[in-house]
């Protein structure tokens, strides 16, 4: 890791003539002459200021985007979307634009350490002794011995490191590994398998196939933001608006989201009601389509299912003449609106909504997505019961090793939960963190894995595409740091006989070069690798979507209850929504902090977003600092008066409020994590939607920064006449 | 003031002001001096003998050609033709390493080592201007217009003043009858972004 | 030799004793209080000499804060960046400019009193020429030390000059800030020599009044001059061509500098009255300054109280109440002209203006330069008073900072993207700056008090011989003979 | 020197209605506001963040934002379409006439507007008076970043310092490489062969670059659309970027 020619030397080469041509021209000398060591022997055109572009998948959620990462002189210098990529075909969100400043970020991990439990460890503070690679294999191996003790936490991403560990812990007889993620948590991606396969048959994420639907209706699924596979579903929204008849996009829920603006019509329904909404879509579209409504449907009282939702009844009337109108109607589930206490319930009633409007397997409809060219069933993340439950065991001592790698649960489960609490039970913490966020910090070991852009691997990407496919990941620079994957680690530690994480990756893969139908064939697994590598994955080439099983689904019985006024006049629902920059785990990344917010134009912090009138009534300004008070935490928040909410809801947006996790994410907001109690829905998922908070005025200020002017957008500072 | 004037008059103040003068004065000819010095280079790596045996330039800077850098030679490239040079490697009598000259023993460290060798660019252009080969060697220029006859030079020197003036010069000249040209030729954009 | 006869003001106020009237009006006019050559000349070398310890005291508190706040100050944001002063976008403008033309406006009396009332004959100018061409120089060069502190990379302020070179590089000549660089580099050449033209006569007589190192340099100064009559005639010619040839200048210096803004695509700013605006508020908080710097000169130095008289305070009173007018003339048009044709982005800004968080400085603005002046300087003995006359005048020149604060950061804040507006405005190390210019001004005109003469003593001198009293039965008629 | 025939001077010559060269089409029916460009364009221009203080108080580097007003109150509320604003490189430019250095000029060969960072002055005349507010200033030397995050700058764009200006280039590296590249084969830019990275990254596909004097390009077929509206056409700027506005068949509601 030489810098061969770095700033300071060029500088002294040229002496003080550069130098005072740099000031002097105020351009610094910093983009050019800086080369680095490449991973691979850098071909001779490469030395002479030609980038080298390398395929390899995103990791900054799960959907498993492709990119090509340019490079040059060693160095990665911009991503952009692999083109020919089934799920984003070129395309690319800000996240994955700054997904360099991942790599080079200042607080990376540089070497493998180990934390001792001093006093020290409370405070999250470092008392850090670096060790080698060697030892730290020990200790994993060691730990490995004990199987029953062993416990696996990953992350969403990568697979190839989900299917390893799996087959360790088959192979020693530990507990199966557990993936989590908050974007899950906050999608309810659990609720909605279950829902699936209670109506159909199948557990599934589903596709829901906006590109080709005349009309959408969306409770809630903010698909243009972090929703499962957001810039597929943005491609498949572009497509749709660009259909010879414009497709019409409905959306109701109780704050303006990003989504909701793109939608021509916006209903803000109360937090809740959604399934009671869907049910009378339903009662209403089949009882004026077939003059009669199907058993779902059939219970459900449209006024008072209007009245619960706040909506005036004229309002479902209106919806239902649009449904009818519309050829391809299309219904989504968000994930707010089926994390309440009843939310599979919801979940069902817009299911069969969707079975009662025709479109199952129709073009603009629902499908099963594909199954993956590695023949995978259906694998979800654990859902927050799931999550409790391992708590559970921590704290009953059950637990000797857990491992985290990919996942920050310290930071994104609710404190409520008491994962922190339980960490002291468990005699030994492995972290595999890259940065040092907040479980890392408590970690016993850290043995930092390399960024992603540094890494091999794959991801199974079933969201957000037609087409099976497998993505690919391969290292576009050499590592930085003295990092390790955390495949070679455990190879190494358990022994098993591969040389190393291509021979497994190659092992894996190797089932594909016998499948017909794909973007590209290979005679053997050698030339299959060179090109899986060179397109950043393997796909086939035709779409397999499979239409769900609609028997029956419309003739089921729903439970379906609105959700009890609030008692109360000074309680508010609490809707927390990802935000859609920083996502679960962009806050470390500067350029993602000053990117501002696509709806409130806030950078670099947290919020709370109130109706102006509520605010009024509350004596509440812009930058007035409050304190957000649920039964199980509390928050202080900066108000920001957002025109477009329902007066009884408060939204703070999850991303922020981190502890640890390097410079340009520490001490910055609030996480409204904190605020969620020990509260799931019947598959499990956590009912954050259900949250009732109480605002509390501190009578402090703390500035927001925002892109927009408030003299220009509110006409706040001017006078009224 | 009075006695300022005063002390002006005298003859050793007089000397003092002078010496202080020549002081700043041969300061500023020193760093100007420091900036037109050839850089330190890895390897005394002489033109004049490869250029003598007729290796083209583009041989080892073959970027000119195609790109906007002209680019440096690894030590891959060097070592293609002195790893099999008669001269040592003659199998009859191979001349131990410790007996070749001394640059020769240092590219062969860096090829022992694998590293690539540190080469110092000496024709540097400022991080504001973006100088492109490809299109001077497509309008047919000669290396030496530019860099000199390397015949003639042992480790590589700037053999030019590189500034704005001497670019926009030759652009001129060189678009004189072509309107369509000149415009493209003059436009701040075609080096300054 | 003409000689017209003319009443002078007040010269039919009482009748009734006729011989106390003429002596009052010896007390009155100083034109008519004439005092040998010779000792008018040795009051002003006094004057110029002797210097208390105070004195001292003062400039050096001054030096020290001209050298932290202003060049520390300066020097620190250079190497730092411009983040330290309170501009952001879309204040891309702000105190910088603000004080830029603030300096400017001050520095235009100077050469309005002199050479317009020179022009018109107007025989109270006579003693406070100088002072006024003096503060035309050191507010220039307050000026352009804003104007550069305003540049982002000030070290290459010289590519503002057109100078051929081999990079085949220009200045652009359609940038209205070019031609405020030419014109004010013209004005400040102008006036230096405008300045220096009449105080040759008076150097040289310094020169010929001083020992040691002061007699060396007015000797350099004075470029010879002896007083003979071929040298007197030829300075009155160039005094006349410049007095003339100056006055376009001037007009056309505030003029081009309000061009900066009029020019400019901008709601508000793009306006065709804001070439007369700028002239006429340059001339209000000039004179007003003018006003302030013979009051501090009268009560501060020797002699002064003898060349300087309430008649003096009382005309350039009188010169502030009509300039005030006109001011509130000119801004009342800027809202006649958006009344009958605007756009809706300047009537927002109009708006803006008073109902925005700087709504008080718009009312401070109104209150301080009309409703004052108006209100104080109707009245003849509050004229007189150098107390009220001087507290009129810093508060007409706070009301014109006042006023420039209003037309550049806070019209800055409202564009054609209203996305953009403004969102705050905090003035940063605009603040230490410009006291620091304020310092470095009151020190240069105190070390040029210790050096120039104040009075041009030959201008009194002449003027005094002009005048005399005749008496036509038992009534005092002034009279004054006209050189040319 | 004598021999040299007058140079053409460097000045803005616009003719009415001229089409330009370079061109962006911004669907505002498809942008969905998800700050892609944003990102992309720092990413790619070595644009560098300011910290919470400075991007609060206006000092924020993006060469590129989205915009979004307010219609109506509670529950009628209403978010404008999303907006993305850059420089609009115009043609007739109120930019280039007021910088005293020449530093923003007129490009004649490509027909956009520069911004020439090592000419630059630091007047700020030039962001004054771009209607647009287009313009950003390098308050401080914001790109001292610690290391090794300079890692990632682009070797192709200069990275600024302190007292320049900077603003959109149309990407005119990219620019730069594509019409070289094409050169060299002896052809034209082929319509899509450029993409700045906004347009590159935008994954509703509502942002199209082009050739706008190619009739057969899509920018081009794309800004004589009947929704195609320019920003602040009054003022006679001629902007490069157009603006679809509305949907096909209208916004319900």
């Amino acid at each position: 890791m030489t810098d061969k020619l770095s700033r300071r030397d060029f500088l002294k080469v040229v002496g003080a003539g550069a130098a005072t041509a740099a000031v002097l021209t105020g351009c610094g000398p910093a983009s050019r002459y800086v080369t680095r060591e490449p991973y691979t022997k850098m071909p001779e055109y490469n030395y002479n200021g030609q980038s080298t572009y390398f395929a390899t998948t995103c990791r900054e959620c799960a959907a498993g985007c492709g990119l090509i990462v340019r490079t040059m002189q060693g160095r990665a210098i911009k991503t952009e979307g692999n083109p020919y990529h089934p799920v984003n075909l070129g395309k690319t969100c800000a996240r994955g634009q700054a997904t360099l400043q991942g790599l080079y970020n200042p607080d990376r991990l540089r070497n493998p350490v180990r934390n001792s439990r001093g006093e020290s460890y409370q405070t999250g503070e470092k008392d850090w002794t670096e060790i080698n690679w060697d030892t730290a294999i020990e200790v994993v191996a060691q730990a490995l011995k004990d199987p029953a003790g062993v416990q696996f936490l990953l992350g969403p991403a990568p697979d190839h490191l989900f299917d390893l560990v799996r087959e360790i812990c088959k192979t020693i007889g530990a507990p199966a590994p557990i993936r989590f993620g908050a974007l899950g948590m906050f999608e309810a991606r659990v609720t909605l398998g279950e829902a699936a396969r209670a109506m159909f048959g199948r557990p599934d994420t589903l596709f829901f196939d906006l590109a080709n639907a005349d009309l959408v209706i969306s409770f809630g699924a903010n698909f243009l933001e972090t929703w499962i596979s957001p810039v597929a579903y943005t491609r498949g929204y572009s497509k749709m608006r660009k259909q010879r008849t414009r497709g019409i996009l409905v959306q109701l829920e109780a704050r303006l989201s990003q989504t909701a603006a793109k939608a021509d019509l916006w209903h803000p329904i109360k937090p809740g009601s959604e399934g009671l909404v869907a049910a009378a879509l339903g009662k209403l579209y089949a009882e004026q389509k077939f003059g009669i409504a199907p058993a779902a449907f059939e219970a459900v009282d449209v006024a008072a299912a209007a009245e619960a939702a706040g909506l005036q009844l004229e309002a479902l009337e209106n919806l239902t003449a649009l449904l009818l109108d519309a050829d391809r109607p299309l219904v989504i589930p968000g994930g707010a609106a089926l994390a309440h206490e009843h939310g599979l319930e919801i979940a069902k009633a817009i299911l069969a909504l969707n079975a009662l409007l025709g479109n199952l397997g129709k073009p603009g409809g629902v499908f099963h997505t594909p199954v993956s060219p590695l023949g995978e069933e259906y694998r979800r993340p654990a859902s927050l019961r799931e999550m409790a439950e391992l708590v559970e065991r921590m704290k009953a001592g059950k637990i000797k090793t857990l491992f985290v790698h990919g996942v920050n649960p310290v930071f994104e489960l609710p404190q409520a939960l008491g994962f922190q609490a339980a960490l002291e039970k468990v005699p030994t913490l492995i972290s595999f963190a890259t940065f040092p966020d907040e479980t890392a910090m408590l970690a016993d070991y850290i043995l930092p894995d390399h960024h992603g852009l540094e890494s091999w691997g794959y991801q199974r990407v079933t969201d957000g595409t037609g087409q099976a496919m497998l993505s690919g990941a391969q290292p576009v620079v050499a590592p930085f740091y003295n990092t390790k994957s955390t495949v070679d680690v455990l190879l190494a530690a358990a022994g098993l006989p591969f040389k190393d994480e291509v021979e497994y990756l190659q092992n894996q893969v190797a089932p594909l070069v016998e499948q017909t139908g794909g973007f590209y064939s290979a005679a053997d697994l050698p030339s299959f690798w060179a090109l899986f590598q060179q397109f950043g994955g393997w796909w086939k080439n035709d779409v397999s979507l499979s239409a769900p099983n609609a028997a029956g689904a419309t003739e089921k019985k729903l439970n379906l209850k609105a959700v009890e006024a609030s008692e109360q006049h000074e309680e508010f629902h609490l809707l927390v929504y990802p935000s859609p920059i920083l996502a679960e785990a962009g806050a470390n990344k500067p350029w993602l902090q000053e990117i501002p917010d696509p709806m409130t134009t806030v950078m670099w912090n947290s919020w709370i977003e109130i109706n102006p009138h509520t605010a009024e009534e509350l004596g509440l300004h812009n930058d007035d600092v409050v304190r957000v008070v649920s039964p199980f935490g509390a928050v202080e928040v900066s108000v920001y008066k957002y025109p477009a909410i329902r007066p009884d809801v408060v939204a703070i947006p999850f991303g922020q409020g981190h502890t640890a996790y390097g410079r340009y994410a520490e001490a910055r907001g609030i996480n409204p994590a904190d605020l969620f109690g020990p509260n799931f829905n019947e598959a499990g998922d956590l009912a954050f939607a259900d949250l009732k908070v109480r605002i509390e005025k501190t009578g402090k200020k703390r500035e927001l920064s925002r892109l927009e002017s408030k003299l220009g957008v509110y006409g706040e500072g001017m006078e009224e006449h | 003031m009075q006695r300022v004037f005063e002390l002006l008059k005298k003859k050793e103040i007089q000397l003092l002001l002078l010496i202080a003068f020549m002081v700043i004065l041969s300061g500023g000819a020193w760093a100007l001096y420091q900036t037109q010095i050839p850089p330190e280079q890895p390897i005394q790596f002489p033109h004049d003998i490869h250029v003598q045996l007729q290796i083209q330039c583009l041989y080892c800077h073959p970027g000119a050609q195609r790109q906007a850098s002209a680019g440096l030679p690894t030590q891959q490239k060097c070592w293609a033709c002195h790893g099999q040079l008669r001269k040592y490697w003659d199998p009859a009598a191979p001349v131990p390493l410790e007996q070749w000259p001394v640059e020769l023993q240092k590219l062969a460290g860096y090829v022992e080592r694998n590293e690539p060798i540190p080469w110092v660019p000496v024709y540097i252009v400022p991080d504001h201007v973006h100088f492109n080969h490809r299109p001077h060697i497509a309008a047919g220029f000669a290396c030496e217009q530019c860099h000199g006859d390397m015949s003639k030079q042992k480790v590589a020197e700037l053999q030019q003043t590189i500034n704005m003036g001497w670019c926009i010069t030759c652009h001129q000249q060189n678009s004189v009858n072509d309107p369509q040209k000149r415009i493209k030729l003059i436009d701040c954009g075609t080096c300054h972004y | 030799m003409a000689i017209s006869a003319s009443a002078l003001p007040h010269a039919h106020a009482e009748e009734h004793h006729a011989h106390d009237h003429e002596a009052e009006l010896r007390r009155e006019h100083l034109m008519l209080d004439p005092k040998p050559r010779g000792e008018l000349n040795a009051m002003v070398m006094e004057s110029m000499t002797s210097t208390s310890w105070k004195f001292w005291v003062v400039a050096g508190i001054l030096a020290v804060i001209v050298a932290v706040a202003l060049f520390g100050a300066w020097g620190y944001m250079i190497s730092e960046g411009l983040y330290l002063s309170g501009k952001n976008r879309p204040g891309y403008w702000s105190l910088f400019l603000v004080h830029t033309v603030f300096w400017v406006g001050i520095s235009h009396a100077g050469t309005f009193v002199s050479a317009l009332l020179r022009v018109f004959k107007v025989e109270f100018r006579r003693p406070f020429t100088r002072a006024a061409e003096l503060m035309t120089t050191f507010a220039l060069a307050q000026a352009g030390i804003q104007i550069f502190a305003h540049m982002g990379r000030v070290w290459l302020a010289y590519w503002m000059f057109p100078i051929p070179n081999q990079r085949q590089l220009w200045v652009n000549f359609q940038s209205p800030l070019m031609w405020d660089f030419l014109a004010i580099n013209t004005y400040l050449l102008a006036s230096t020599m405008y300045l220096f033209l009449p105080l040759i006569p008076d150097l040289a007589m310094a020169r010929d009044r001083s020992t040691g190192w002061r007699k060396s340099v007015y000797r350099i100064l004075a470029l010879g001059f002896r007083g003979t009559e071929a040298e007197w005639t030829h300075l009155r010619i160039a005094l006349n061509i410049f007095a003339f040839a100056i006055l376009p200048v001037m007009f056309s210096v505030h003029t081009i500098v309000s061009w900066d803004f009029a020019v400019a695509m901008r709601p508000g700013w793009s306006s065709t009255i804001f070439g007369p605006y700028f002239v006429i508020g340059a001339l209000q908080s000039g004179v007003a300054a003018v006003g302030m710097v013979v009051i501090v000169i009268r009560y501060t130095m020797k002699h002064m109280d003898y060349f300087i008289r309430k008649e003096h305070f009382d005309a350039i009173g009188k010169l502030m109440l009509v300039i005030s007018m006109g001011w509130a003339y000119f801004f009342f048009n800027d809202y006649m002209i958006q009344w009958y044709g605007g756009d809706s982005f300047t009537d927002a800004l109009l708006h803006f203006h008073e109902a925005g968080p700087g709504g008080w400085i718009w009312f401070m603005m109104l209150i301080t330069n009309v409703a004052i002046p108006w209100l104080v300087l109707w009245n003849k003995a509050w004229r007189r008073n150098p107390v009220l006359l001087f507290s009129v005048g810093l508060l007409i020149n706070v009301g014109m900072w006042a006023e420039r604060y209003i037309i550049v950061p806070v019209s800055l804040q409202i564009n054609r993207m209203p996305f953009l507006w403004g969102q705050d405005f905090r003035p940063g190390i605009e603040v230490p700056i410009f006291i620091g210019t304020v310092a470095f001004f009151v020190l240069l005109y105190m070390l040029a008090s210790r050096f120039l003469p104040l009075v041009p003593v030959w201008e009194v001198q002449e003027g005094q011989m002009a005048h005399s009293i005749r008496r036509y039965g038992k009534e005092p008629v002034v009279s004054v003979a006209e050189l040319e | 020197m004598a021999s040299l025939p007058k140079i053409p001077e460097y000045k803005a010559e616009w003719a009415e209605g001229e089409a330009g060269r370079w061109g962006i089409a911004i669907d505002m029916d498809l942008c969905t506001g998800c700050q892609a460009c944003v990102a992309a364009c720092s990413m790619e221009n070595n644009v560098p963040f300011v910290g919470e203080h400075d991007a609060g108080y206006g000092r924020q580097m993006a060469w590129i934002r989205v915009e979004r007003l307010w219609e109506g109150e509670y529950p009628e509320v209403k978010a404008t379409p999303f907006q993305p604003v850059m420089c609009q490189q115009c043609g007739a430019a109120p930019c280039e006439a007021v910088c005293p250095v020449f530093a923003t000029v007129h490009s004649q060969a490509e027909q956009i507007n520069l911004q020439v960072y090592n000419r630059c002055v630091g007047t700020r005349y030039c962001a004054n008076n771009c209607p647009y507010v287009a313009r950003v200033f390098n308050w401080a030397d914001y790109s001292n970043y610690p290391e090794p995050l300079a890692n990632q700058f682009n070797p192709d764009v200069t990275v600024r310092r302190r007292g320049v200006m900077e603003k959109c280039t149309f990407c005119i590296q990219r620019i730069h490489k594509a019409t070289d590249q094409a050169k060299a084969e002896g052809r034209e830019v082929r319509d899509g062969e450029v993409q700045p990275a906004c347009a590159q990254a935008c994954p509703a596909d509502a942002i199209v670059f082009g050739r706008l004097d190619d009739p057969e390009s899509k920018v081009s077929k794309l800004s004589k659309d009947k929704r195609a509206i320019k920003l602040l056409e009054d003022l006679g700027t001629q902007p490069r970027v157009t603006y679809l506005k509305g949907g096909y068949h209208g916004n319900l509601g």
